[in-house]
């Protein structure tokens, strides 16, 4: 009887085999260093210097922390729309007079509790008032680029000097590299291992590939769901003082259409907008396409039209690549 | 053990159930048995804390327990093996066996004691070769069953609830899952057994408790010695004769479909066959053997080498079982071309119907007229009133329930969303229909209905060409059978040469007759 | 694309005296000047790019090496540091925030490369060497004049004055609006409505639309920036309102036609002339070359130069026209 | 066939027929009257006169146009982000001196022609490509500014007086409403037709709610897939003859952020992200009392941040007061 049942799952058992790691993420690969591939061609000097690879990474790392909270809200099965307007409110928050006084721990603090916080509420309308994503987080959007106005009274708040601590960041090198790159890096391993190692991770591709399920199996979806957001709204707070150390200031302007960048960099990276699926390690290496492309165009000097032009073929072209992975089951 | 009393759940629009009582005890198997839409599925979603009743009580071991949610039901020590599959696709399978329970420290799942005690589940449930990091989105239907059994047995339940569990499952398959049963009523474990299969009932049941309309009409009926008649009337309200309709008198007419030596890697191989007007062909094979596969690539929706020639070009003209024109040449089909097949007078009724068959915020009449809106459509302006008339009318054929036409579909039971997958080509201008299951999960009753259906269809002239894992289905209605065994032809004969016990014989050990 | 000839004249590139006579035009050592500013979806952003090239090109002394333009501040600190790495001998910079780009000026400067701060300004002064934009607060300053006094003199009192403002997180918004309120003042008047719009012709149209809604009988309405005043003008034409005069603001060359048809309620239009970049480029490069401006006895060129912003009317509108940037 | 023992199944059936027009967009129908009533109350005299409510329309016309291509391509579950930068460049296109040289006709005519263009092409990348259409659309979206930008060397450009048959649709009115306020009419009814009472419109649905299962039924999903973005692109030619109406101008900056607004729009008016489901009716509600919002503020004179602030609050309340139309079906 045991043996006529074999053959239930042999076939796909030995042909499916699990895709491995560096199979998953080859056209990303391969999009990746055709790239480098035209800046050594291009410009053979400036690009290959560990110079401009730190400058690749600075410029990727405030919004590499984003798309690390966006790719859980995005495998989760949700949309994050009001990244780039809770990291400015956090930035403005986080460098207000008030707020300066109690020197830099307490600017870095505040501005991950106001991120961790918008992104609760993002959480509990998702989650408890059943708003659909897209919404919930559009409404943040709007609302926190309006508080962040208003708490700045529109104008840029520079970091004062004595809480230079903060942007040192930037500044510091450690092995050449500025701290933030390395807040960077262990924000993504950190990411990582939540995704990958532990029943968090594992229940969020539950909730975001079959939420009915989920429930079923007895995980509070709601409370995961809202969880994923808070999530996303830590790294935005994290991001927001990343954004302090760049730019040395805090303000409303901050992380214009950097929601539109970080879903694109996550769903380049492979991931489904309709959840359950993607990986950290894709999502970071969609956005160092975005990020190279950006830097070749700098070094090479083109214009904005043809910049656009260029990136929107390139995009095209990246994907293409990649198109197995991303293509969906459906013809 | 287990004792449920009065159970009422009300959907918008449905008393779903109206007032049921269950009792079951330790150590025995249950079954629940009632018709498509009886309320079979929401009672156990009720006991599994799915859904919050309306009003009733539960009781567990003479405690008062009513489950608030899943997780509830879990800690209780009930587990559900639920009718639609609930498995998440993008996880491997032993993160959907341990979904909820994980084996984690501190948060930290721990990967290799997960694999190795779902490879030991899934060995107990007989089936070492699901391996446990394979992805749960890439195992056929049959796998995902046995995952979601898997599942189930994980939890250190003492009552086990399973719907419909051999609805996807084959013979052999079903007597491995008896195995399993057996195994878990002799440790105390009791099982609520759901299945539409009389003989399985007899096999595997202790007592029966029978569900009509929402309301239980019967309690603890011994479920060996009741005979079936009475149960089926019981459910049905009326006597019901569980025989198959008469083959046609009249031979059949030209080939309607030749298949020349098609194959898919990996699937079938060298497979060739022809299905005449008026003809019913059925393919017999375990779960597995590749025969969705063929039905797929005959109509053109998988890849395959080979030939399929195609009859001509039906007349498009409404009504049930009369419009094909009867003569043109066979053609051959562009391969991938599922509108040309469509086009040319073909239907599938595909396995999965959530997944590959319905639309499931659509209206039922919007389901059944999907593969043939162009039929009631001028320049693409729809006929509404033509086009709802016929639906109702086919729903009414096949005894869609409830009587809504405008109902969205997913609010029907699993049978009835059967029916409406099948009513979507018996629209009309269909020549040739491939049928995959076409009865998985519908009710003795509605079941030889469908039977009188597909036969008078076939009496009209069109070809059939019916897939099932129930043996005595294949025989009793196909007029023809290809036995499968690994993707290839083993036999190929009249129906009426063949008996039960041949075809499993040929199905399981490979030998031709 | 920007420098073919024919497309220079009347618009983009401001009037530069030919190389000749003077001193400081004379080809010195070989300089590579950076330029960076924010990305061109703006009329007059798009001048002060063109202008800057079409200077930069006078000279055979003068490498350009302009960089992608980016509204997205961390990449403009991003492009500024691969010009300092390109070692350049002089940068004009246009932040799209001064403070925000201070840090990275500041870098600049302090690695040796003079820049040479364009319009926005930075906060620190030691982030460059010398600036040289508009005045903003001056600007709203003339057109609060123009209003105050055209209102005064026909007797009005209690005047509704409406204000469309530009992008209202630009510290140069809130200048000008601040200069224009200023102005009002000293005539006894204020501002009865503001809205801001973004710079774009559409916005321009969308906030005018629902302001004459709401305002049914105006007296004076400031627009800040030529390039939505387009918009603005369409709304009122759409609207059909010609109770009330309007000014505009930067000085492009579709106002100046308006102003000299005479045939629509703009009778004026405050200059903020992008030409400012061509002399961007022109002190940068003498800066690198370590000479002083010839008409000035100083030795170095100044720290500051500030643009007065002139006030264009019917009158004078002839003079201005060739000045005009196309929006 | 059987009689016996139908009843009790037969009894609910009457009870649950389906939700009617008026039920089904009643959330949003409370949340305008509310929007009027304040408007009422703040600015009786300015807000309820006939005026103020042809500049709502006129207003909401040109987005409002973009809209209903957007319902087609969301409820076939598709995203179409580069609605506004396609609708910018058949601006320029039709603005360029070549184009106008050939009348008002020919420029209407162009606009159309490079918006279906535009449309075909996201379809064609998305339908037999297979990208994502998010991506694919992004990309479109950066291409299309980019050449937008690059056609009328990011000037602006204006409609020339011989051309004014263009702006006419703008002034010229009857019955006191605007041209264009009729265009935007007659865009609506017509794809309430085509989406309710032909065979693509039914289609549309299938493919987006399981476009499986629409394979299998024999619906061509690629091709209408393609139609889609299409139809889309269409509306966004349509689209931009309205702007060059209302602006009197081409412009690279037209559109701006439309994307968002119009996804905004049709999601508030019921239509999941996911597909399958949802009615132009709710679309053009949502838009309008989008536009409801923004001519409130602006009659009452508040500053754009408190704007911000205010819309966002008023997005939730507007969603959660017709949550039983959004609430997704998991928990
Ligand atoms: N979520 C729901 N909303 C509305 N009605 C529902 C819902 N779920 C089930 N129903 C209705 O409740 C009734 C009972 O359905 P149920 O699924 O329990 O039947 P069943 O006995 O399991 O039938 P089957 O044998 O076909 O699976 C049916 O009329 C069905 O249409
Ligand atoms: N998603 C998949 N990935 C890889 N192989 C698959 C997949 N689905 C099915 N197969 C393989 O294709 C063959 C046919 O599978 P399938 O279960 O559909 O056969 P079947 O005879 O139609 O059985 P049933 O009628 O129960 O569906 C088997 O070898 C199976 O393992
Ligand atoms: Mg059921
Ligand atoms: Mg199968």
């Amino acid at each position: 009887m045991a043996e006529a049942g074999r053959t239930v799952a042999e076939a796909p058992a030995t042909t499916a085999a699990p895709r491995s790691f560096e199979l998953r993420h080859l056209g990303l690969f391969v999009a990746l260093a055709l790239l480098v591939g035209v800046g050594l061609l291009t410009r053979p000097a400036a690009f290959a210097t560990a110079d401009n690879l730190v400058s690749i990474l600075s410029l990727a790392a405030t919004i590499g922390v984003i798309t690390v909270g966006a790719t859980f809200v995005i495998i989760g099965g949700g949309i994050d729309l009001s990244v780039g307007a809770v990291m400015a409110l956090a930035s403005v928050w986080a460098t207000t007079v008030a707020t300066q006084e109690f020197g830099p721990v307490v600017m870095a603090i505040c501005a991950i509790l106001v991120g961790t916080g918008a992104g609760l509420v993002n959480g509990l309308l998702v989650a408890y008032g059943r708003l659909v994503p897209f919404i919930a987080t559009l409404a943040m959007l709007v609302a926190a680029r309006g508080l962040a106005q208003r708490m700045s009274d529109r104008r840029t708040q520079l970091v004062r000097t004595d809480n230079q601590a903060i942007v040192d960041l930037a500044t510091t090198r450690v092995l050449g590299v500025p701290l933030l790159v390395y807040v960077f890096a262990l924000v993504v391993v950190l990411g990582w291992i939540l995704l990958n190692r532990t029943t968090f991770g594992r229940r969020t591709y539950a909730v975001g590939g079959n939420p009915e399920a989920a429930r079923l199996a007895g995980i509070d979806v709601r409370r995961h769901t809202m969880l994923l957001y808070a999530l996303s709204g830590l790294c935005c707070g994290i991001a927001a003082i990343l954004i302090m150390a760049r730019t040395t200031t805090g303000s409303s302007t901050h992380g214009d259409l950097y929601e539109l960048d970080a879903i694109a960099a996550v769903i380049i990276g492979g991931t489904l907008l309709t959840g359950g699926r993607g990986t950290i390690v894709g999502s970071i290496l969609g956005l160092l396409i975005f990020t190279i492309i950006t830097n070749l165009f700098i070094l090479n000097g083109l214009n904005t039209s043809d910049q656009l032009i260029a990136k929107g073929l390139i995009i095209v072209v990246a994907v293409l690549l990649q198109r197995r992975n991303l293509k969906e089951r459906t013809p | 053990m287990l004792v449920m009393r009065g159970i009422v759940k009300q959907f918008p629009g449905v008393r779903a159930l109206d007032g049921v009582d269950l009792d079951v005890r330790a150590g025995e198997v249950h079954c629940l048995l009632g018709q498509n839409g009886a309320g079979k599925s929401t009672l156990i979603k009720v006991l599994a804390g799915a859904h919050r009743p309306d009003e009733g009580t539960i009781e567990l071991n003479g405690v008062p327990a009513a489950p608030a949610g899943p997780v509830d039901a879990i800690r209780l020590g009930i587990a559900t093996i639920y009718q639609e599959l609930d498995l998440v696709d993008g996880l491997t399978v032993a993160d959907n066996i341990f979904l909820g329970h994980e084996h984690a420290r501190l948060g930290f799942t721990d990967r290799r004691a997960a694999n190795r005690a779902a490879g030991e589940v899934l060995t107990r449930l007989g089936h070492p070769e699901i391996r446990p990091s394979t992805e749960v989105g890439r195992l056929p239907p049959a796998a995902k069953q046995i995952v979601s059994m898997a599942r189930a047995l994980s939890r250190e339940a003492r009552l086990i609830v399973m719907d419909e569990p051999s609805a996807a499952l084959a013979h052999d398959e079903v007597a491995n899952l008896f195995r399993i049963i057996r195994d878990l009523t002799a440790r105390g474990v009791a099982v609520v057994y759901i299945s539409h299969r009389m003989e399985e009932i007899r096999e595997i049941g202790d007592r029966v408790t029978v569900l009509k309309d929402g309301r239980t009409i019967a309690v603890g009926l011994p479920a060996r010695d009741t005979p079936t008649s009475e149960i089926v009337s019981l459910m049905t309200g009326r006597d019901v004769e569980y025989v198959f309709p008469p083959r046609a008198a009249r031979p059949p007419g030209e080939e309607v479909l030749r298949v020349e030596d098609l194959s898919s890697p990996g699937a079938f191989a060298g497979v060739s066959f022809s299905v005449r007007a008026g003809e019913i062909v059925g393919l017999a094979g375990l779960v597995g053997s590749g025969r969705s596969e063929i039905l797929e690539a005959v109509y053109g929706a998988r890849r395959a080498t080979g030939q399929v020639l195609v009859g001509g070009r039906p007349v498009r003209r409404a009504g049930l079982l009369r419009s094909v024109r009867r003569d043109g040449p066979l053609r051959a089909l562009r391969r991938g071309g599922v509108v040309e097949s469509v086009r040319l007078g073909m239907g599938l009724a595909p396995e999965e119907r959530k997944a590959q068959a319905l639309l499931l915020d659509q209206s039922v009449t919007a389901n059944i007229t999907l593969g043939g809106l162009s039929g009631f459509a001028r320049l693409g302006w729809l006929d509404r009133a033509r086009e709802r008339a016929e639906a109702t009318r086919l729903a009414e054929a096949l005894d869609i329930r409830p009587r809504d036409p405008e109902r969205p579909v997913k609010t029907l039971s699993g049978g009835n969303q059967q029916k409406a997958v099948l009513a979507r080509w018996l629209l009309g201008g269909r020549r040739l229909l491939l049928l995959d299951e076409p009865t998985r999960g519908v009710d003795v009753g509605a079941r030889a209905e469908l039977y009188t259906v597909i036969r008078r269809l076939a009496e009209d002239g069109i070809g059939v060409l019916l897939v099932s894992s129930e043996v005595p289905e294949v025989l009793g209605l196909a007029d023809r059978v290809l036995v499968l065994r690994e993707g290839t032809v083993i036999h190929q004969g009249d129906a009426r040469d063949l008996d039960e016990h041949r075809v499993l014989d040929m199905i399981m050990n490979g030998r031709a007759a | 694309t920007s420098n073919e000839p024919s497309a220079a004249p009347a618009a983009s590139a401001a009037p530069v005296p030919a190389p000749s006579a003077g001193g400081n035009d004379q080809p010195g050592t070989k300089v590579t000047i950076g330029f960076s500013a924010p990305a061109a979806d703006h009329g007059w952003i798009a001048a002060i790019a063109k202008n800057a090239e079409a200077a930069a090109k006078q000279y055979t002394d003068v490498d350009f090496k302009p960089v992608e333009p980016t509204n997205d501040i961390n990449q403009q600190i991003s492009a500024v540091e691969s010009l300092i790495a390109a070692k350049v001998a002089a940068l004009v910079i246009l932040p799209n925030d001064g403070q925000q780009l201070n840090q990275i000026a500041l870098q600049a400067t302090q690695a040796g490369i003079p820049v040479v701060n364009l319009d926005r300004v930075f906060p620190d002064k030691l982030a460059y060497r010398t600036w040289i934009g508009g005045d903003n607060y001056g600007m709203g300053v003339a057109a609060g004049h123009y209003i105050g006094k055209k209102l005064k003199d026909k007797g009005v009192t209690n005047p509704v004055i409406v204000e469309i403002q530009g992008i209202a997180t630009l510290p140069l918004t809130q200048d000008r609006s601040k200069g224009f309120a200023d102005a009002l003042k000293t005539y006894g008047f204020s501002v009865t409505a503001k809205q801001d719009a973004k710079f774009t012709v559409e916005t321009g149209n969308q906030v005018a639309t629902s302001l004459l809604q709401a305002h049914k009988k105006i007296d004076a309405m400031w627009n800040h920036d030529d390039d939505q005043g387009i918009g603005v003008l369409a709304a009122i034409k759409e609207a059909g309102r010609k109770e009330f005069f309007m000014v505009g603001g930067a000085g492009s060359l579709n106002a100046m036609k308006e102003i000299q048809s005479g045939s629509s309620v703009l009778e004026a239009t405050v200059t903020y002339s992008p030409t400012m970049a061509s002399s961007a480029i022109k002190l940068a490069r003498l800066i690198a070359q370590g000479k002083g401006m010839s008409d000035l006895v100083e030795n170095q060129v100044p720290q500051s130069i500030t643009l007065a912003s002139e006030t264009i009317t019917k009158d004078n509108v002839e003079k201005y026209l060739p000045l005009g940037f196309e929006s």
